[in-house]
C-alpha cells in the first residue's frame, strides 16, 4: 500500500482556463441581452463586445464518439469552447455573428437540436433510472429521450407563454426536483418483505427509523430475526428500500408515474412554489410511456393556449383557478387531490374565494 | 356603598360607562353593590374570583353559566351571580316595546344588568340568584323566547341582517339561521356533543358574522352566474372619483385583477375569474351587485385558539341554492350528518375543525356523504407520501360525475 | 317537582314581529346604500323606499336604565325599533330623514357616540372578564370603556383607511375572535399549583389530555394524588385551568397583554387572514391599560398615514411588508415573533423576495 | 450484442439517442455490449438490477458510486459499472481540448459513457470495474480535477453561468462557488455528517441553479439600493411593444405592485416596495437592470421529499455583501458554523432543513450565532402557544441593534 498515489485535494476547478476569452474578458462587465432567434442568446458587454451563444439539447448520457463530434463541432464553429447548462444542454459562444447560422446548420445536421431558450420547453431534468440506480422505478434517459422527441417541436420554438422547466424522476426520492411539470414515480402497493435476505443485507434500526410513517415494525419471521410493515399506515413511499432492499417496492404494475404541475423556484414574480399533484395511476410503459407523454402534451397544449405571455405554469394556474385546471386539461379530480401530509391545511380553501 | 377608586376612574371619559350603569342599579340593589366590591377588588388584585358549579332550569341541561363567588365572605350579596343565555330573534331586532318587557322581567328576578350581546349571539341576563333563575326563565319562555347554548352542545347561533337591511345579501339569513339551529335545540338544550358546536350565517363574502373563523358550519351567501353592473352608474362613480383613483382603488385590488376600464368608463368584468370577493362591490354600492344565481357556500371546522390552534372553516359545498323548502332540507341534511359524524367521531373536547385535521378533509367528507371538489382546496396535493391504489376507481366516480 | 313548569322549546324567535316596518316591507329587496355622514346609513330598496339608520356606541353590558333610555330614544325618534349589531352597537331605523339630525343630536346629549360606520374604529369585540367570567386573565368592560374613550374620536369620524375591528379577550381561549388588532392575554410562567385543592376539584384525566404540549402528568404530592408540570415544555397557555382551577395560571404580575395585527374574516380582496404577534409583554394594568393603549393608537396612526383608502391593516401590512411595519410602529422584533407551532414553516421566508 | 427490440425503439425519433451512443461504444466495448442487455432486461421485467457495495479511492472515503449486477450471470461483462463523480469547473464552462483529455481517459479505463452532468452537477463517468478505479481517478486528478461528494458528505456543488455571461449576476458566483466548496474538500471526501450537505450559487433571484429548493444552503444575488433603469429604453420598449402590453405583462404581474407607468412612457418605480423578483428586468432587459450596492441573500434548509416533504430553504442572511476578502470570510463563517451546528445536532440521516423543522428556526439562528430579523419571516407568528418569559430583555437586544 505505500505506493498508493495520495490524492490532491483540488476541489473545484478554476474554470477561468476553460472559458470562452470573450466572457474571460467581460466577466461581470454584462450589459443586456436578447434572443435574435429560438436557441440564441445575443449578449452585449459594457465594453462594446458581444457573443452570440448557440444552444443545443444533448442525450446527457454521452458515448465519447458524441462528445467528440461535440468538440469537432466546437472547433469548427465555436472558437474551441463549450458551456453546459444545468439542464445538459451544450452552448458553444461566438464572436463572429456571421458563424451562427452555420453553426446552426452544422448542429442540426449532427442531429443536436438548437432551441430550448427562453419560451420554449428546455431540455427535461435527467436521473438515472434502470441505466444506473439501485432503486430506481423506471427508467430515466429512456423517458427522457421518448419525452423529448414527442417535446422536439416546442424546444425548437419560442412558442410557449414563458420557459417550461419538466422534471423526472424514477424513484420517490426524487432527484430530479422540482418542475412546471414533473413526472414522478408513486409506488401503489406497500413493499413486499424478501424475509430470507433482510438479516443480511439490511440495516435494520436504520429502515425502521426512516419510515415516515412509523410503519415498520422488528418482527421474527421463519425463527430468524426479519421486520413487518404495517400495511393500513404505509403510504408506500420506498424510503425503506435504499437501506433494506428486500423491502422490495418496486413493481412492473403497481408502480406507476404521476404528473405534478406548477413547480417553480424562480422568484420572478410570486415566491417559489412546489408542483402539485395533477395526475397518477399512469402505467410505467417502456419504451415510450406514450400515456405519460399524452398527458404531458394535454397540459402543455392547454397552457399554451390559455397562457398569458410571461406566465410559468404555476402562475397561469394561479390566475384561472384549479377547478379550471382539471376542467380544461381534462384530468379527473379525486380524492388523492387533497393532501392530507404535514401542512395540509394550508391546501384547503377557507374562504369564499370561488371561480364559478 | 363599597369604595371603588379604580373603578369610579371608568366613569368619566366619552365612551358610555359600565360603571356609571353598575352604580345606578347598586342604588336600588344590593347585589350589584356587592358586585361592585368585588370588581373593585379585582382590579387592585388583578384576578378574578367566580367559579362554576351546576344551575339550570328544569327540562333542560345547559344554558345558565353559573358563577358563585370565591370572595363571598366579602362581597355575600353578590355570592351567586349567574348568567340565562337566552337566543336573540334572527338577526337581533327588537322593538322598544319587546326591550322593555324584558327590562321589567330582570329588574324583578335579576340584577338588571344585560349584555346586548354576548359574542356568540346571546341575550345575557347577567347576575341572578339561584334561587330565582327559574322564575325568570319561565317569563323569558312565555314571551317566547328560550334558552341558548353552553358546555358541549349547539350553540347559539347569528345571522347578520341580511335581506332585512343589505342589498349584498344574497339568501335569506334569518329564515336559514331560523330553520337550521331549531332543527337542533336538542342538541342545544341537553348537551351531550363531544363539544361545542357553533353555526353562523353571513348573507355574503364579507361576512359580517365572522363565520369563517368562529363557526363549526358557516353559512356563507354567494352567486354563480355574473354580477349585475349598472354602467351609467359605473360612469357616473367614474366621473365623481376620477378613472385613477378608481384603478388604484378598485382593479388594481381585485384579487385576481378580473376588472378592466374601459375607455368610455364603462367596466369590463371576466366573471369567468371572479372570486366573488365583494371588493368591487363594497366601492360601488350603486353601480355593481352580486348576480341573480345566488346562493351559498358552506365551510366547515372554523374556531379560535385550543387545541392546536386557530382555524377557518374549509368549504365543503362550493355552491348550493338556499330558496326552496327542499333547497333548506338538503343544508339541514348536511348539519344533521355533520352533527352526527362529530357526535360519533369526534373525541372529547375536540371540535369539528380539530377532527377533521386529525382523520382528514377527505374522511370527513365520505363520513357526511359530500363528494370531492376541486373548489375545497387551494391547491392540490403537494406531497408525494400517499398511497393511491384506489385511483382507477376513483377517476371513474369523476368522469361518471362530469357526465351526469 | 310535578309542578314544575316544561320548557317550551321555542328556539329561535321569529324576528319580523320585532323589525322596523320598512325593513319588513323590503325585506330583500334592497339596492343600494351610501353613507351620507358618519354613523348614518341610507339604504334604499327597489320599491323606493328609504331608510337611514343611525348607528350609536353602547357599553353592552347594559344596566336597565340605559336600555330603558335607549327605548325612550327610539319611541320618539326611531319609531319603537331598534336593531343590535354584532358590535354592540344600536341602530335606529328612520324613514323620515328629516329626524336623523334631531336623534344624533339627542345620542350625543345622553351620551352614545354616533359612528362606527364605514371607514371609521367600530366598537371593540367584549368578552366577559372579571366582571362575570371564571378563568380571565384581565377585564373585558373595563379594558374595552378605557380603549374606546381613546380611540372616541375615530369611532365618531371616517377618517381611517378602512373599518378596524378591534378585538379583546380576557384569556387564552379567546372569545373575542380575530381583528385589524386584537389585544389578547400571554401567560410568561407556568401553572402554581393548589396541590390541596387538586383532588377535590380537578378532573385529572381532561386536563392531562387538554394540554397542547402534554406537559401534565399525574403525580403523587404529600402522598395525594395530584400533577405535576414539565415547566420546559409548558407554553403558558392555561389550557389546564377551565377543568382544573387548582392549576393556577393568571398571575397579577405575570399575565401580560399581547397585540396581534392583521386578522381579517372577510372575504373581501384576499382571503381571510389570522392575525399576528407583533407586541407582547404588556402590563396588565387596570383601571386602564395605558400601555395597551398607546400601543394601539401607535399602530392606527400609522396605518392612517400610510395606508391606501380601502386597505385594511391586513392588505396595507401586505403591501408594505412586516419589517417595515416594525420599523414604522418602533415595536422591537424579537425571536417571539418567530412562529413555532404547526404550520410554522408556512411562515417562514422562502424566497428572495424582501424589501431593502 | 443482445437482441434489444424495446432499446431500438428509442433510436428513432428526433432527440439524440443514447441508445445510438450506447450501442456505438459496444462495438469496441463488452462492458457496453452488456450493459444494453442489461438495460434490454430492465425494460422487458421493469425492473432494475443494480446493488451498492464498496468502492473507493486511496486517500478519500466517497465520490464513488458503485455498482454491482444482481444479474452479472447473464451479463457478466457489466457486472461491476461503478461511476465516478468528478467535479466541474464552476460554472461548467470546457475547452474542447480538456473534454477531448477526459474522453480519451474514460476510454482507457472506463466504458466511454459520460453524463454533462449529474443533477448535483458532478461530471459523472459511468461505467468503470473496481479493478480500474483508482488509475482513472489519478488521471483526471492529474488533471486538475477532483472526486465530488456521495454519502454523508459535503456535496458538489453548481454555480450558475453569472458574471461570465449574465447581465443580471450581482456576485461572483463562480468565485464563491470555489471558495466555499474548497473549504468544505474534507467534509466532502471523508463522509462523516449526519446526511449530506448541498452549497447552490445563483448570481440573481431568477436562481438558475434551483438553490431554494436543491441545496441546504443556498447563495442568491440580490442588490439593496435601487434598480438601474435606462428611460430612453424604457420609452423604446414601450413604443414597440404599446403601452397595454407593458401594463398587462410587466405592472400587474409585479408582486408588490410597485411599478406604475407614465404619461410620457418612461418606468416609476417604488424601490421601497420592489421585492426584487426580476420579473421586470427579465422582460426589460435592455431597460432594466439590478441596482449597484449588491450582494446576496443566504438560505439554508433546502431538499427534496425524504422524510418530511420538500421544503425550501429559509433566509437567515437577507443581505451581505460579497465582495471583498472579508465578505468571503463572513460568509465561510456562517457556512461553518452551520455545518458545525448541523454535525453536532442533526439526527442521522436528517438534512439541515428538518434540524430547524424540529428544532425552530430560533433555535437554529442561536446555534449559529445569527440574529433574528423580521426578514426571515413571510409574517409573524399567529399561534399564542408560546412561552415569552424573556420578552423585555429580547426587546431591548432588538433596541440596542437599532441603536446601534
Ligand atoms: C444557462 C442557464 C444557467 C446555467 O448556468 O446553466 C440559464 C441561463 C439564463 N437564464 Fe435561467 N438558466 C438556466 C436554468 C434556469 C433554471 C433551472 C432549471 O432550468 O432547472 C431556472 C429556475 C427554474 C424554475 O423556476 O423552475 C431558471 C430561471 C430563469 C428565469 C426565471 C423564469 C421565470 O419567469 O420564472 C429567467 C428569466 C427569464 O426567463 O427571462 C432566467 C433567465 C436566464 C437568462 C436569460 C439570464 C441572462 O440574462 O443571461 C439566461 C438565458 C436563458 C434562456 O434560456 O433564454 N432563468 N433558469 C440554465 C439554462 C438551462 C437550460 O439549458 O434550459
Ligand atoms: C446521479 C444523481 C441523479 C442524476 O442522474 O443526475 C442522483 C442519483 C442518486 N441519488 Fe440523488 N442524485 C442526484 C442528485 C440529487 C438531487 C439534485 C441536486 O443535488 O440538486 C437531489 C434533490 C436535492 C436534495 O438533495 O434534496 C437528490 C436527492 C436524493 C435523495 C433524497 C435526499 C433528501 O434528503 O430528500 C436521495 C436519498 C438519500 O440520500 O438517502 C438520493 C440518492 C441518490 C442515490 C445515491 C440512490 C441511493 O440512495 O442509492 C442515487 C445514485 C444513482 C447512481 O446510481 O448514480 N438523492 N439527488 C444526481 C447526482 C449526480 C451528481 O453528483 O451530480
Ligand atoms: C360570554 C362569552 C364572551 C362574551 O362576553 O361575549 C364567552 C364566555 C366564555 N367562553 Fe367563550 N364566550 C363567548 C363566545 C365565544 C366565541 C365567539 C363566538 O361564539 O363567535 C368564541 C370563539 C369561537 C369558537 O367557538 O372557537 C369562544 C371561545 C371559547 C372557548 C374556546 C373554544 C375552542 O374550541 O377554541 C372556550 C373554552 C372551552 O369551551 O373549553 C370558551 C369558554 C367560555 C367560558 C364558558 C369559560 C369557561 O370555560 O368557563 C366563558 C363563560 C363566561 C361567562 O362567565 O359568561 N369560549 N367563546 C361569549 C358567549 C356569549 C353568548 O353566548 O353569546
Ligand atoms: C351591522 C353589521 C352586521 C350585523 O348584522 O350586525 C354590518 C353591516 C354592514 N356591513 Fe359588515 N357589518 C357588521 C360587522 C362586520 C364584521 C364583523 C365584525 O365587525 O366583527 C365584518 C368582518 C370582520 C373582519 O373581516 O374582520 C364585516 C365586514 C364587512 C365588509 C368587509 C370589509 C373589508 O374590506 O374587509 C364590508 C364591506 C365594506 O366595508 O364596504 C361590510 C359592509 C357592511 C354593510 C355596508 C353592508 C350593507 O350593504 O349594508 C353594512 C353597513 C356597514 C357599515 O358599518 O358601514 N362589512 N362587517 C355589523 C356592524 C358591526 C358594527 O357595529 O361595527
Ligand atoms: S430519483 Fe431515485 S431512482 Fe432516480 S436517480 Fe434518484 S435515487 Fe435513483
Ligand atoms: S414504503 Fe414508506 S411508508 Fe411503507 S413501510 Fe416503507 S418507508 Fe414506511
Ligand atoms: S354579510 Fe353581507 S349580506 Fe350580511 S350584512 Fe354583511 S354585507 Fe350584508
Ligand atoms: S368581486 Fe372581487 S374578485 Fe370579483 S371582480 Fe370584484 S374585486 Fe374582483
Ligand atoms: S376570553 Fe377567556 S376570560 Fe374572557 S370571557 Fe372568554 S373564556 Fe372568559
Ligand atoms: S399552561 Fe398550557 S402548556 Fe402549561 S401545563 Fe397548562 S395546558 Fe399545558
Ligand atoms: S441565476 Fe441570475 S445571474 Fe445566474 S444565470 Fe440565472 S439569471 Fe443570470
Ligand atoms: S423586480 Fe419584481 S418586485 Fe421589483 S419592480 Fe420589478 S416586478 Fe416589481
Amino acid at each position: 500500500m505505500a505506493e498508493m498515489r495520495p490524492p490532491i485535494e483540488s476541489g473545484v476547478p478554476d474554470p477561468f482556463q476553460y472559458m470562452h476569452p470573450a466572457m474571460r474578458r467581460n466577466y461581470g462587465q454584462w450589459k443586456w441581452h436578447d434572443r435574435p432567434r429560438p436557441g440564441v442568446l445575443h449578449h452585449v458587454a459594457e465594453s462594446g463586445d458581444e457573443v452570440w451563444s448557440v444552444r443545443a439539447g444533448t442525450q446527457r448520457q454521452m458515448d465519447l464518439y458524441t462528445i467528440r463530434k461535440l468538440c469537432d463541432i466546437g472547433d469548427a464553429y465555436g472558437e474551441g469552447y463549450v458551456h453546459f447548462t444545468i439542464r445538459s444542454n451544450i452552448e458553444y459562444i461566438l464572436t463572429d455573428k456571421n458563424k451562427v447560422a452555420p453553426l446552426i446548420e452544422k448542429l442540426q445536421a449532427e442531429g443536436f437540436p438548437v432551441g430550448g431558450t427562453g419560451n420554449s420547453v428546455t431540455m427535461i431534468a435527467h436521473t438515472q433510472g434502470w441505466l444506473h440506480c439501485d432503486i430506481p422505478g423506471t427508467d430515466a434517459s429512456g423517458v427522457v429521450k421518448a419525452l423529448m422527441d414527442e417535446l422536439h417541436a416546442e424546444f425548437v420554438r419560442e412558442e410557449m407563454p414563458n420557459r417550461v422547466h419538466i422534471t423526472t424522476s424514477c424513484c420517490q426520492i426524487n432527484c430530479g426536483g422540482q418542475g412546471d411539470i414533473a413526472i414522478n414515480i408513486q409506488h401503489t402497493k406497500p413493499p413486499k418483505i424478501n424475509h430470507d435476505l433482510v438479516a443480511n443485507v439490511c440495516e435494520r434500526p436504520t429502515v425502521v427509523a426512516r419510515c415516515p410513517v412509523a410503519a415498520i415494525r422488528p418482527a421474527m419471521v421463519n425463527g430468524k430475526p426479519s421486520l413487518e410493515v404495517d400495511e393500513k399506515k404505509c403510504i408506500c413511499c420506498g424510503a425503506c428500500y435504499p437501506p433494506c432492499p428486500p423491502m422490495q417496492i418496486n413493481d412492473p404494475e403497481h408502480s406507476k408515474l404521476s404528473i405534478w404541475v406548477g413547480g417553480k423556484n424562480s422568484n420572478a414574480r410570486g415566491k417559489p412554489q412546489f408542483h402539485k399533484l395533477v395526475a397518477a395511476g399512469i402505467p410505467n410503459n417502456p419504451p415510450r410511456w406514450p400515456e405519460a407523454a399524452a398527458i404531458v402534451k394535454k397540459i402543455l397544449q392547454v397552457y399554451k393556449k390559455d397562457a398569458k405571455d410571461w406566465e410559468r405554469l404555476a402562475d397561469w394556474v394561479e390566475r384561472i383557478g384549479w377547478p379550471r385546471f382539471f376542467e380544461l386539461t381534462e384530468l379527473p379530480f379525486t380524492k388523492f387531490h387533497i393532501d392530507n401530509w404535514r401542512g395540509a391545511r394550508e391546501s384547503l380553501n377557507a374562504s369564499t374565494h370561488i371561480r364559478f | 356603598m363599597h369604595d371603588t377608586p379604580m373603578l369610579d376612574q371608568l366613569e368619566g371619559g366619552p365612551w358610555p360607562s359600565f360603571i356609571t350603569g353598575l352604580k345606578r342599579l347598586a342604588k336600588d340593589n344590593d347585589m350589584m353593590v356587592d358586585l361592585l366590591g368585588q370588581l373593585e377588588h379585582s382590579y387592585e388584585t388583578r384576578k378574578g374570583f367566580w367559579k362554576g358549579g351546576t344551575v339550570g332550569v328544569f327540562g333542560y341541561g345547559g344554558g345558565i353559566i353559573p358563577r358563585f363567588s370565591e370572595v363571598a365572605s366579602k362581597f355575600p350579596d353578590s355570592a351567586e351571580f349567574h348568567t340565562l343565555r337566552i337566543q336573540p330573534p334572527a338577526g337581533m331586532h327588537y322593538s322598544t316595546d319587546l326591550l322593555r318587557q324584558m327590562c321589567d322581567v330582570w329588574e324583578k328576578h335579576g340584577s338588571g344588568l344585560v349584555a346586548f350581546h354576548g359574542q356568540s349571539g346571546d341575550i345575557m341576563f347577567q347576575g341572578i340568584r339561584t334561587d330565582k333563575v327559574q322564575a325568570a326563565f319561565d317569563e323569558f319562555n312565555e314571551m317566547g323566547f328560550d334558552l341558548g347554548g353552553a358546555g358541549p352542545a349547539v350553540r347559539t347561533s347569528m345571522s347578520c341582517i341580511g335581506h332585512a337591511r343589505c342589498e349584498q345579501s344574497c339568501y335569506d339569513t334569518a329564515r336559514a339561521h331560523r330553520d337550521i339551529v331549531n332543527t337542533f335545540l336538542d342538541d342545544m338544550h341537553r348537551p351531550a356533543l363531544p363539544y361545542k358546536f357553533k353555526f353562523k350565517f353571513s348573507g355574503c363574502p364579507n361576512d359580517c358574522m365572522n363565520s369563517v373563523q368562529r363557526a363549526d358550519m358557516a353559512v356563507i351567501g354567494t352567486w354563480r352566474d355574473d354580477m349585475q353592473v349598472d354602467q351609467a352608474e359605473v360612469k357616473a362613480f367614474v366621473a365623481s372619483k376620477g378613472r385613477q383613483y378608481v384603478v388604484d382603488n378598485v382593479l388594481t385590488r381585485c384579487p385576481t385583477k378580473c376588472l378592466s376600464l374601459n375607455d368610455d368608463n364603462t367596466l369590463a368584468v371576466d366573471n369567468r375569474n371572479c372570486v366573488r370577493c365583494m371588493h368591487c362591490i363594497n366601492v360601488m354600492t350603486k353601480a355593481l351587485k352580486p348576480g341573480n344565481d345566488r346562493g351559498v357556500t358552506v365551510l366547515i371546522g372554523g374556531k379560535r385558539t385550543l387545541k392546536i390552534g386557530d382555524l377557518f372553516g374549509t368549504v365543503v359545498v362550493p355552491f348550493m341554492k338556499l330558496e326552496s323548502q327542499e333547497d333548506m332540507d338538503s343544508l339541514r341534511e348536511i348539519a344533521q350528518n355533520t352533527i352526527d359524524f362529530f357526535a360519533e367521531n369526534a373525541l372529547e373536547h375536540e371540535r369539528t375543525g380539530e377532527m377533521i385535521d386529525r382523520i382528514g378533509l377527505v374522511n370527513f367528507l365520505e363520513g357526511i356523504g359530500l363528494e370531492v371538489d376541486p373548489h375545497m382546496i387551494e391547491y392540490p396535493r403537494i406531497s408525494s407520501y400517499v398511497r393511491m391504489d384506489g385511483w382507477d376507481e376513483e377517476a371513474a366516480k369523476w368522469n361518471e360525475r362530469k357526465a351526469g
